[in-house]
């Protein structure tokens, strides 16, 4: 980049002094202007063209290329992920399709956590072993040197966002490089308060064990000249602005090319690692991976035996992928149909239309995935009479989930019960409590007149359902709280229809049915900005009702504790995102006992009962989550398999699996 | 006409007006265009005063000063019309002010832009004794119908409610009369008002504004360029050059013997309608020099056919009586 | 005139600082802040968000807030985009800065000229049904329904007859292995327009004077001297395919922006013309007996031009504005698509340095309009 | 305009006389305005859709069944699959959401001309007390306020729009007020103040003044009425540029509104369908068409009464 | 211009054979949305060579509109209804535009009303006067540029303002500058419409005086339209008094003056004050100008005549010839009544 910006500045004065026509001359404009070439782009000019070129697109720039940025916060966006997906490897990874938990760098699983005294403190303690002849994309071995410094840099400047989440300061202690492969972590025993601790899953197999590895070589002089810079955000800002020109990677593609605003392209490694290596699944569970270039052979979950139920040679196998850069969806989509791209990165999902589009266009194929995310409504549980469960689950039963989404969205939303999507499908609990599914009209609002009865609610008139059992042909009226006072209005804040019509259209609809029910819910729909303005303002206890969002989920569904624990409510924790305010001592206790659970089983079992717990007494009203859908053209390129929770794009276009024909 | 032991009506003293030229608003000007420049004169009760001179002489800025158009850079004008006791109009006020303006008005030049384009002939006539709120609605109806009368729009009906595009020329300009003397002033600043007419209807405005003059006992500043139409209207004239009047007397012995040189080329220049008459020439040079920042000597040094080193050498010459009351200043007379 | 136009400079970079100082409290006055663009990140612990306000500044007080903001717009210096983080306003700006001149110069031009072409005749011939059909066909496309004209123009030339590509405005695969940056190519593209235009310009202010078919001679030869003479240039540079890439992306948007803009200028052009037709000297120029073109086009489009041309201006530099919608569906990333994503990103300090630009740009344009009204009309002279 | 008028007499009342004259002014003016051509098509358009709007409150209460026929949670159990083409029930269709179009076509309509009337008469408002006050005071009154048009011209509308709306909650009365004191304040209050300069000095100014007219009393009685037709004028542009911003907003996904043109387009647009031309026609075209007819009408109209406002225009 | 002096005949004496420009029964109407304008009426006269006429009436009487129609250069909405312009008799109403072009300016040249708005103010005034003559002859530009000094010499303006911009030029200067122009071409006619309308009365009497001179030097013929009887009696041989698009008396200036036939003329020149000479009482006509839209029946000045009589209301009146002039009129005035 840096030899890019440095033209800038001929070019300005070149057109400043041409605009001021100071009898600038074309010939002299011309024969001044310095052309200078990146590095990579020169290198790419000498080398024959690639045929192998994976053509995507994608619809919006990615931020920066500085892995730390990225992995930092600032540069987060999923943009940037796609295009610096091929850069960095970690010590584990979870395994295709399954998502077991398995090694990546690292070469077989760590040692189980133990306690052990160093220097007169306990910790526990764990090694890992590092997978020998593991290269860097200039040539240098990947050692364990490189993921101590990672971690120490993470540490000493204090690094946020995944970094913090990667290297949590409240568990890690250190990691040190015991030699060249074997790393050894060290973690507390103890939190501030002196209570013992357990680093669990997410702290180290999904926290630390997830964490990207940067070259120690390449980044430990510019980290040094960083912590050189005085306040520590002027240091991570000094970190964060390195333009990584030359930076080797261990993934599978290095730099080549940023015509900013235009295109990205990334060019394959020859020398990665896992390039030729042969991932079988079989069907028993096991797992194999064949490594020849390192020559290994690993085997992990059981024996190998049985029916393969994949089978694949890692590449990459494109010489290159360039990721072209549209102003949005639509023209992204036509130049996928217009054969310009192969494959369209499609975050957000794509709406019907564009499905039709595809279709219509013949030689493109269509994927479906179900997704990792939840759309929900939630509940201020502090005021009255949201803290009323009886009265959340009577709003929960007049939804009717399956109408809007099948109906209304045609397909393009589905239902959601528990707080872990069906798609996650090891953590999802389909035994739960689904209030109201499969009720018609006039059965969910005798079910929630009821519920409502039952707490004590009481009408001046109910709501009269009509002769068919389908319509409320007259609405409630006169609600009144168990105290006898009237049901204050209620507002329902949710993203306007300009920002996402799916939300707004649930909001309308709850709104319609509310107010069937005598509920008097006003929906307001906002922008964005102002409904996250509103949650993160001091007084949110006070003005908030009901509000509809989104999120998008991890794997390991450790977020049920960020939301619902009352030590997240933002009067407990500054910027706590349990907004609603929920706090229930059973399920604290619970959620926190996930947090330092250490075996996978105990975790499922954990995760069970607080989506049971949750969808009793439902601080959320899981919404709806939507499918993933990809296409691309099958007759360019063609993926080891296409069925995966969160679809081809949440395993960023499978850039190093994906074979060019 | 002005008669020993009466006030004259208006008395101007040393009147001036300054016109910054091209102010920046961060510096303050100090360059002058002098468009009136120490003016002195009076008018009688009833009398019918001209000023004459050529277009840029500063004749209309001094009847715009007059009536508090604008206000003076220096000067006193001492307007008493017998009611009240004088009062010093150049530095007026608010309600006296106000109150000045049922006395003063002024008639305008062009007849085509004095009247609002969206207001009646009611609604022009009427404005002034709206705004100085005198009589009820119907007294200010028969008062304007009895106006329009006077000015000879008749029937007077049939005039009230038309809009002056419907108006010719001539009756424009006597509805902009019916305006000025609606209030029943006693002061009427008449600005070049039948320069813009037909010739056919100039003759029947001056005969009515004489009328008006006689029967409401008005005295008049007749600002012309027209020296012929001045000699018609006027008892005094005073001629203007550059910001100075330069010669001042009853009209007809200014006319028949002008003194200042300059009177005199005007006079000689205005064509005669007589085909058989053969006018000597103009002995000056055409076109007004700019009155921005004059030099302190004679204002019509530069175009005088009889200026010596004396008038260049010396300030601008002072009014002098050159024969019984008629006033001129030159060194050379 | 030295002192009139310092004087103006004066008054523009006064207007300017109240600009500055308005966007900075319109932009600042909204509720939300950076730190709640990461709020939705369930990775994002609290301590980490308190650090990216403290990293961004935003937990000073307003004023000072403000006070930093005017030192360092007077410095050049507009500050660290946010979502662009860490890169700074100033390098993004310069980034984009060319691609949307040279869209919008050239769709100005040629609206431009199309638009004086078109009201020079309406409005001599007036009444015709030249003139109903231009006036709302032009109008229909001035008010048109931008987004969607964009789309279809997509649609209808670049996916259905496939003649013009899908937007963006290079093809990657032609750019992967170019020897330079499009910046580069972009900047020597508009000094190669720049340079051509005041030679050309040059040329028939030498000619003004000369009449017959030397004169004609000579404006054509320098137009096509000039134009070889460029295409030569970029030949000989080797970059010409790039440039030519470039120009092929181009046709779409600027033929887009050309249809959907001409007739403010046509429209203006008309109520000019017709009002200079009324002057004497126009019946005198007739009298002279001049053929009707001359009296057209040296008489009445001539004086007719004046209001026009202050309007061209403006437009330029209301292509900032006018190019929020057209980048956007065209994939041209230029200043109005980093506006709309700087204000949807609540990036404040790439949002105010546009926003500054844009100014900056529109009261430059200002200045250059005074200084060409006094080229164009002799009357002014300060 | 030469035209001699019968006389008239004053026996009747005042008012009533006043109200015919009133009434012979919109007839010339009305005529003139016909001359231009252009404008009655406008005029035509406008209000044609004014109907429309006018019409829906009234198919809604008698006709359309709400649940179905709702503009915003209306849903077509009719139609298997959304959007659906033209029927019967839906004779422009129904949208991605299943609501049908020709309800929110008419809906919209109404919404349309309340966010353009409003800007316009705070543009007019704002422009002409603007204009008047800087020519009749000039001075500092005059560079003050016109400093600030300055500014306001520099303010690059729509991308104003959009920062506003992205930060701030944007509905249709705070979307008028805005464009209505950019207008008002900037380009339109300018022109005016450029006409009301040519009224002020004007000698029935003049006389007024010497009548012992004060400020107000001029502005109000003779500057204001000399500048209403040109802002009339502008008026229609505003209203051209607000329905038109509104529906670039709306379409960016900017307003938090419920139901627009703009907001049409934008459910076609994430709904993924803007660009099937021909599989989806009526999805694109009413919407987009009606912001593009309704834009160009009034700007016709507006550009007519130029005909008829500015005499230089008048043809013999 | 010493060598032409010899062609140039006394002033006002010449008789040449045959007229220069003769009018025959002219009619020229508008059509606005209020109806036909007869703006001219059956207008004749003719105008020797080297012979000054002035054209009096007031505004909108027909006169400016007259001058147009001689040049043709009339608005897309007038129209020649009938009569015919014969210039060295041949007839130019029937010519096409191209042809015309070739005739104006090069045979009848115009000065227009206001000097300041006929010259544009973009272009140097030298430009417009070598832009006129190089329309009409073929010639190289030092030459054009020698001819335009001789013409400021012969209207007395410095040749340094030449290639100066209208804006630089006083109000005088400029109807110097104009006059030149008409000049350029040695045109058979020079129209001079209202010449001196806007300016100060000295700077009319100079200008009055050169072009004066310029007529006696060239030997050119004339016509002056203005509504100012004096500076009519002034500059002109002859005198045409038009009233509503009429032509209601035309002779020698000294008869038309001295003895005036139409009562309209005779009020015209007694509606004039005069500032030497006795003070006489001015004869106030009644009434407005005619609307030319719906003129008045029979002789068109009956409405506002103080002697009309009842065929004067129906009829169009008769030619009343009397020394040198004629008028038409039922009820002549003067000596002859």
């Amino acid at each position: 980049m840096s030899a890019v910006l440095s033209v800038r500045p001929a070019i300005l004065a070149s057109i400043a002094a041409a605009l001021a026509v100071l009898s600038a001359c074309a010939r002299e404009d011309a024969a001044e202007m310095p052309i200078e070439v990146t590095e990579a782009a020169r290198e790419a000019a000498t080398e024959p063209a690639g045929q192998a070129v994976y053509r995507t697109g994608i619809f919006a720039e990615p931020i920066s290329r500085n892995y730390w940025s990225f992995y930092g916060g600032p540069a987060g966006s999923v943009w940037t992920q796609y295009v610096l997906d091929g850069y960095a490897t970690t010590l584990y990874g979870y395994s295709d399709r399954r998502f077991d938990w398995v090694p990546v760098i690292a070469a077989d699983f760590p040692t189980d956590l133990k306690k052990e005294t160093v220097d007169g403190s306990e910790f526990w303690t764990t090694e890992v072993p590092i997978k020998e002849g593991v290269q860097w994309s200039d040539g240098e071995e990947l050692t364990a040197e490189d993921v101590a410094f990672t971690v120490r840099t993470a540490l000493d400047l204090g690094l946020g966002a995944n970094w913090a989440r990667a290297v949590d300061t409240a568990f890690l202690e250190r990691v040190d490089a015991l030699d060249s492969h074997q790393l050894k972590v060290f973690f507390k025993t103890i939190d501030e308060d002196g209570n013992p601790q357990t680093p669990g899953l997410s702290v180290w197999q999904f926290g630390l064990g997830f964490m990207p590895i940067l070259p120690e070589r390449y980044w430990a002089p510019i980290v040094e000249e960083a912590k050189r810079a005085g306040e520590p955000q002027q240091q991570i800002e000094s970190l964060f602005a390195h333009v990584p020109d030359g930076e080797p990677t261990s993934n599978g593609f290095t730099f080549s090319r940023w015509e900013a605003g235009a295109f990205f392209e990334n060019e394959a490694a020859s020398n990665f690692f896992r390039k030729g290596a042969v991932i079988t699944q079989y069907e028993n569970g096991a797992l194999v991976e064949t490594n020849e270039r390192l020559g290994q052979v690993s085997t992990f979950y059981g024996e190998a035996g049985g029916g393969k139920s994949l089978e694949y040679e890692v590449g990459p196998h494109a010489s290159s992928e360039i990721f072209s850069i549209y102003g949005n969806q639509d023209a992204a989509i036509l130049a996928l149909t217009n054969g310009d791209v192969d494959y369209v990165f499609n975050p957000l999902g794509m709406e019907r239309g564009f499905q039709d589009r595809v279709r219509a266009a013949g030689d493109l194929e269509i994927v479906t995935n179900p997704d990792n995310s939840v759309f929900y409504m939630g509940f201020n549980v502090r005021k009255p009479p949201m803290n009323v469960r009886e009265f959340r689950q009577a709003v929960a039963a007049v939804i009717d989930k399956e109408f809007v989404t099948q109906s209304i969205l045609q397909g393009s939303a589905l239902p959601m019960y528990a707080m872990v999507p069906e798609g996650n499908a090891y953590w999802h609990n389909p035994d739960i409590d689904k209030i109201g599914q499969g009720l018609s009209r006039g059965e969910r609002v005798e079910r929630a007149v009821d519920l409502l009865k039952s707490a004590g609610f009481t009408y001046d008139q109910e709501p009269q359902i009509g002769e068919d059992g389908n319509v409320v042909s007259s609405q409630g009226q006169g609600l009144k709280m168990p105290d006898g006072s009237d049901v204050p209005g209620i507002e329902l804040i949710a993203p306007s229809a300009g920002y996402d019509p799916l939300r707004a259209t649930f909001a309308i609809w709850i709104e319609r049915w509310l107010n069937d029910i005598g509920i008097p819910v006003r929906a307001n729909l906002a922008g964005f900005n102002v409904i996250v303005d509103k949650l993160f303002s001091d007084s949110v206890a006070e003005d908030l009702d009901m509000w509809i969002l989104g999120w998008s989920l991890t794997i390991f569904p450790d977020y049920m504790e960020s939301y619902f624990h009352s030590r997240n409510a933002p009067e407990n924790q500054d910027g706590g995102e349990n907004w609603g305010g929920y706090a229930n001592q059973e399920f604290d206790d619970l959620a926190f006992g996930l947090l330092s659970e250490t075996t996978i089983e105990g975790a499922r079992d954990t995760v069970f009962r607080l989506q049971e717990f949750l969808a009793e007494d439902l601080p959320y009203v899981p919404l709806f989550t939507i499918p993933k859908l990809d296409s691309y053209r099958p007759s360019r390129i063609e993926f080891p398999y296409t069925d995966v929770l969160g679809g081809l794009e949440g395993l960023n276009g499978m850039q190093q699996a994906v074979l060019i024909k | 006409m002005q008669t020993d032991g009466s006030r004259p009506l208006l008395r101007v003293d040393g009147l001036s007006k300054r016109f910054p030229v091209s102010p920046v608003w961060y510096r303050r000007s100090n360059s002058f265009v002098h468009a009136v420049d120490g003016v002195s004169f009076e008018v009688a009760r009833g009398e019918s005063f001209g000023l004459v001179g050529e277009s840029g002489c500063g004749k209309t800025t001094t009847g715009k000063l007059l009536v508090r158009l604008m206000d003076p850079t220096c000067g006193r004008i001492v307007f008493d019309d017998g009611d009240e006791g004088p009062v010093d109009v150049s530095t007026l006020k608010g309600k006296p002010l106000k109150r000045f303006r049922r006395k003063a008005q002024m008639i305008f030049q062009d007849p085509y832009e004095s009247m609002n384009p969206r207001r009646t002939v009611f609604d022009t006539i009427v404005e002034p004794l709206k705004v100085q709120r005198m009589g009820s609605h119907l007294d200010r109806l028969d008062r304007v119908l009895r106006m329009l009368g006077l000015v000879g729009l008749t029937p007077a009906r049939t005039f009230l409610f038309r809009y002056p595009h419907e108006l010719s020329g001539g009756q424009r300009q006597r509805v902009a009369i019916a305006r000025a003397m609606v209030i029943e002033p006693s002061f009427v600043v008449a600005d070049e008002p039948i320069s813009m007419l037909d010739v056919s209807v100039r003759a029947g405005v001056m005969r009515l504004m004489e009328d008006l003059a006689a029967r409401l006992e008005i005295g008049y500043l007749y600002i012309t360029h027209d020296l012929a139409a001045a000699r018609h209207t006027c008892s005094r004239i005073a001629v203007m050059y550059l910001g100075k009047i330069v010669e001042i007397g009853e009209t007809e012995t200014v006319l028949q013997s002008p003194k200042h040189p300059y009177t005199q080329a005007l006079l000689s220049a205005v064509p005669v309608p007589d085909p058989t008459v053969t006018r000597p020439p103009v002995r000056i040079r055409g076109g007004v020099s700019p009155s921005l920042d004059p030099p302190a000597r004679c204002r019509f040094y530069d175009r005088c056919p009889i200026a010596d080193d004396f008038c260049r050498d010396n300030e601008h010459p002072p009014l002098q009586d050159k024969s019984s009351g008629q006033m001129a200043s030159c060194y050379r007379v | 005139m030295v002192g009139y136009l310092l004087n103006r400079t004066f008054q523009i970079l006064l207007t300017l600082f109240v600009f500055m100082s308005i966007v900075f409290f319109i932009v600042n006055a909204q509720p939300g802040d950076v730190s709640n663009v990461y709020a939705l990140n369930p990775d994002l612990p609290p301590e980490t968000r308190e650090r990216l306000r403290d990293l961004f500044g935003v937990n000073e007080p307003l004023w000072k807030q403000y006070l930093v903001h005017v030192r360092n717009t007077l410095t050049g210096n507009f500050g660290v985009s946010f979502s662009n983080y860490p890169r700074s306003v100033a390098d993004i700006v310069m980034e984009r800065l060319p691609r949307t001149l040279a869209l919008f110069m050239t769709a100005t031009v040629l609206s431009f000229y199309l638009g004086f072409a078109l009201g020079k005749i309406i409005a001599w011939r007036r009444g015709g049904w030249t003139e109903y059909t231009s006036t709302i066909g032009g109008v229909t496309l001035y008010t048109v329904f931008t987004p969607w004209f964009g789309l279809m123009m997509i649609w209808l030339l670049g996916f259905k007859a496939g003649w013009l590509p899908i937007g963006k405005f290079l093809d990657p695969e032609l750019w992967r292995d170019a020897p330079t940056d499009a910046n580069a190519v972009f900047g020597m593209m508009i000094a190669t327009a720049v340079a051509a235009s005041v030679i050309v310009f040059a040329v028939f202010a030498l000619t003004k004077k000369r009449r017959g078919s030397g004169a004609a001679l000579i404006r054509i030869g320098s137009l096509a001297g000039s134009l070889l003479v460029a295409v030569g240039i970029w030949l000989v540079a080797g970059t010409g395919y790039l440039a030519w890439d470039i120009i092929r992306h181009m046709v779409l948007p600027v033929v887009t922006l050309t249809l959907i803009s001409f007739a403010g200028t046509m429209l203006l052009t008309r109520s000019s013309m017709l009002e200079t037709m009324r002057e004497d000297y126009v019946v005198a120029a007739r009298a002279k007996g001049l053929p009707e073109k001359d009296v057209r086009d040296r008489h009445v489009a001539r004086n007719a031009l004046l209001p026009v041309v202050t309007s061209f201006m403006f437009s330029l530099a209301f292509a900032v504005d006018g190019g929020v919608i057209i980048e956007s569906i065209f994939s041209w990333p230029g200043m109005g698509q980093t506006l709309v994503s700087a204000a949807v990103a609540e990036d404040l300090p790439l949002a105010v340095g546009a926003f500054v630009f844009v100014g900056s740009f529109i009261l430059l344009a200002h200045l250059a309009a005074d200084v060409l009204y006094v080229y164009l009309d002799p009357r002014i002279r300060y | 305009m030469d035209v001699q008028r019968a006389p008239r007499s004053v026996d009747h009342s005042l008012w009533r006389t006043r109200l015919g004259l009133a009434a012979d002014r919109l007839r010339e003016n009305w005529a003139a305005f016909v001359r231009a051509r252009v404008g009655v098509i406008g005029l035509a358009v406008i209000i044609f859709y004014a109907l429309l709007a006018a019409a829906h409150p009234v198919l809604m209460s008698t006709v359309w069944d709400e649940s179905i026929y709702d503009p915003v949670v209306g849903y077509s159990f009719d139609e298997t699959r959304q959007p659906a083409p033209p029927s019967l029930r839906h004779p422009l269709g129904t949208d991605p959401l299943g609501r049908d179009i020709l309800s929110q076509l008419m809906f919209s309509a109404r919404s349309e001309f309340m966010l353009g009337l409003l800007a316009a008469v705070v543009t007019v408002c704002i422009g002409t007390m603007v204009g008047a006050a800087a020519a009749y005071f000039g001075g500092i009154v005059d560079t003050i306020l016109m400093r600030l048009a300055d500014i306001m011209i520099m303010m690059p509308g729509i991308s104003v729009l959009i920062v506003l709306s992205a930060l701030i909650g944007v509905e249709h009365l705070e979307l008028g007020l805005i464009i209505g004191v950019l207008s008002g304040f900037g380009g339109t209050g300018v022109v005016l103040k450029s006409q009301a300069l040519s009224v002020v000095v004007k000698p029935y100014i003049q006389a007024a003044r010497v009548a012992g007219g004060g400020p107000l009393h001029i502005i109000l009685v003779h500057v204001v009425p000399n500048l209403l037709p040109l802002s009339f004028l502008y008026m229609m542009f505003t209203v051209t540029s607000a329905i038109f911003s509104e529906a670039v907003l709306s379409f960016l996904g900017l307003l938090d509104i419920r139901m627009s043109w703009g907001l049409m387009i934008h459910t076609t647009e994430s709904a993924g369908y803007l660009t099937q031309v021909t599989e989806a026609w009526w999805l694109i075209f009413p919407a987009s068409l009606s912001i593009t007819l309704l834009c160009s009408s009034f700007y016709l109209v507006g550009r007519s009464l130029d005909e008829v406002v500015n005499p230089r225009l008048r043809r013999a | 211009m010493s060598e032409r002096s010899g062609d140039a005949e006394a002033l006002g004496g010449g008789r040449s054979p045959g007229p220069v420009l003769a009018v025959e029964g002219l009619t020229m109407h508008y059509s606005t949305r209020a109806g036909v304008v007869r703006a001219v009426d059956g207008v004749s006269f003719s105008v020797g060579k080297g012979q000054a006429l002035g054209l009096v009436g007031e505004s909108g009487c027909g006169k400016s509109s007259l001058a147009l129609t001689l040049l043709k250069l009339l608005p897309e909405n007038a129209q020649i209804l009938s009569g015919r312009i014969l210039l060295d008799g041949m007839d130019i109403v029937p010519l096409p535009e191209e042809r015309m072009r070739e005739y104006r300016w090069s045979r009848i040249a115009m000065v227009f009303q206001a000097a300041m708005n006929s010259l544009n103010p973009v272009y140097r005034v030298g430009e417009q006067i070598i832009e006129a003559l190089e329309v009409h002859v073929e010639s190289a530009r030092e030459e054009s540029l020698r001819r335009v000094r001789e013409l400021y010499d012969l209207v007395n303006l410095d040749p340094s303002l030449i290639m100066r911009y209208p804006h630089e030029y006083s109000g005088g200067m400029k109807q110097r500058a104009v006059i030149a122009m008409a000049l350029a071409c040695e045109p058979d006619v020079v129209i001079a419409d209202e010449p001196t309308t806007a300016l100060d009365v000295i700077v009319q009497d100079h200008i009055l005086r050169e072009m004066k001179n310029v007529r006696a030097e060239l030997g050119m013929s004339m016509i002056y339209v203005s509504h100012d009887m004096a500076v009519i009696a002034e500059v002109s041989d002859m005198v045409g008094v038009m009233y509503a698009g009429r032509l209601v008396e035309l002779g020698s200036t000294v008869d038309v003056f001295r003895d005036p036939i139409h009562p309209y003329t005779r009020a015209l020149t007694s509606a004039f004050p005069s500032v030497t000479g006795e003070k006489h009482e001015l004869t106030v006509l009644p009434g407005e100008p005619p609307n030319m839209i719906d003129p008045p029946s029979g002789c068109r000045f009956h409405p506002r005549c103080p002697y009309a009589t009842d065929p004067c209301r129906s009829e169009t009146p008769p030619i009343v010839r009397r020394g040198g002039h004629w008028a038409a009129c039922w009820n002549p005035t003067g000596e002859g009544a």
